[in-house]
């Protein structure tokens, strides 16, 4: 489906011009953007490490996506994820959803990035300030519960 | 066979990737964990909780009663958190 | 309080500069923001006139916002309105909202956008492609229903 | 008393502020807006459905059966269609 784009990545997202293209056209009447970005845990972190399923990441994010563009009245849906070393501050996810009004803005969007969260096979492990490895982020089950209630709609 | 692994299972197995010859009997994707758990410490020490890993056929995430069937690439990894 | 601030600008709103100014320090985890286009409803409209009560706008809106601030653990949270002519497909209403962590700020952003519409003292007209002027916009029930549904939480 | 109009209100009235002396008895919004509404038939046209009317006084939304009180400035305008 054209109003789905999707990027796997490992360069930094360009937030000012993803916000630029997506600006609508004449149809829509909002736009939703999402950025999700690695944070300093009080000077703990040095660095996120993002280990990706090649292939499979695209997909599972376009699928994602084409299923909010069937559940909402989406005029365009850009999902970026990046992969690789992530320092604190920078950009780690970006999602940008137009239609013509804001609800199914807001709620596609949403949908999108729990979904990412729990469904689309991205590993995050910590780099700490010490200089040594930490583990490996756990799933929270927040974020499993924050996909399932799309379930329940 | 191609079996890939992802994060901490690559990890404690050692590898990013093989090639396996499944024996007769493994049908399903639960199978494949359980007879792959008892081919030495370092698959025990990945699958020691069968239940938690997360499985793709070909890039398709699949449930553990799903019927490996004639596919190329099995791929094995912990809950996701990405995003 | 210094996480919000307010403008009400007859100018453009530079999308772009008011992303990177949202991108956060390294406490906020997720930055979530709204833009409202002018719709050309299908070649039908030339502008929308979007009138003001001056100094009254300004304030509404810091009032939402604040409120927002006391609903969500929000970081930053930045809102532009217009007023004057707005052609098709310009902008007409900005929201940047910054928070730890992603659901806040979604809620956060999606609160204040529902009572910017029907509740900061903004009103539009049509003027249409023939050179006539339209009526002014009705306020929309859906409108006010979707900023009565957070008195419900 | 400043009395400010907006939108269609002030279309109607013919006019975006005016100064008004308010008579004695004049109490509340809802008052005030019946009172208005008899000065002539812009008013009438502008108040027809008084309860359609917004109002804020000195810059806050008020409720009709807030009272006038001591104020600067008193504004009278459509629903808001913002955003």
């Amino acid at each position: 489906m054209d109003a789905v784009s999707v990027a796997v990545q490992k360069g930094r997202i360009d937030l000012a011009e993803e916000t630029r293209r997506a600006a609508p056209g004449g149809d829509a009447g909002a736009v939703v953007t999402f950025a999700g970005y690695c944070r300093d845990e009080g000077g703990r972190l040095r660095a996120l490490e993002i280990e990706h399923y090649p292939g499979m990441a695209e997909r599972a994010i376009r699928m994602i996506a084409e299923e909010a563009t069937r559940r909402w009245p989406v005029l365009g849906l850009r999902c970026i994820h990046r992969y690789g070393m992530i320092g604190p501050g920078e950009e780690i996810v970006f999602v940008a959803c137009a239609s013509v009004h804001r609800q199914a803005a807001f709620e596609a969007a949403s949908f999108v990035m729990d979904f990412m969260k729990s469904k689309a096979p991205f590993w995050k492990r910590e780099h700490l300030a010490d200089g040594t490895t930490g583990g490996w982020v756990e799933a929270k089950d927040t974020d499993d519960l924050a996909a399932d209630r799309w379930h329940r709609l | 066979m191609k079996i890939v692994y992802f994060a901490w299972v690559r990890e404690r197995i050692g590898m990013g990737e093989e090639e396996v010859a499944l024996p007769a009997g493994i049908v399903t994707v639960d199978d494949l964990l359980h007879w792959l758990k008892g081919r030495g410490d370092n698959y025990a020490a990945a699958l020691q909780a069968p239940e938690m890993i997360r499985v793709a056929i070909d890039q398709e995430h699949v449930p553990h009663s799903q019927p490996i069937g004639n596919c190329t690439e099995i791929a094995l990894f912990p809950p996701m958190t990405g995003g």
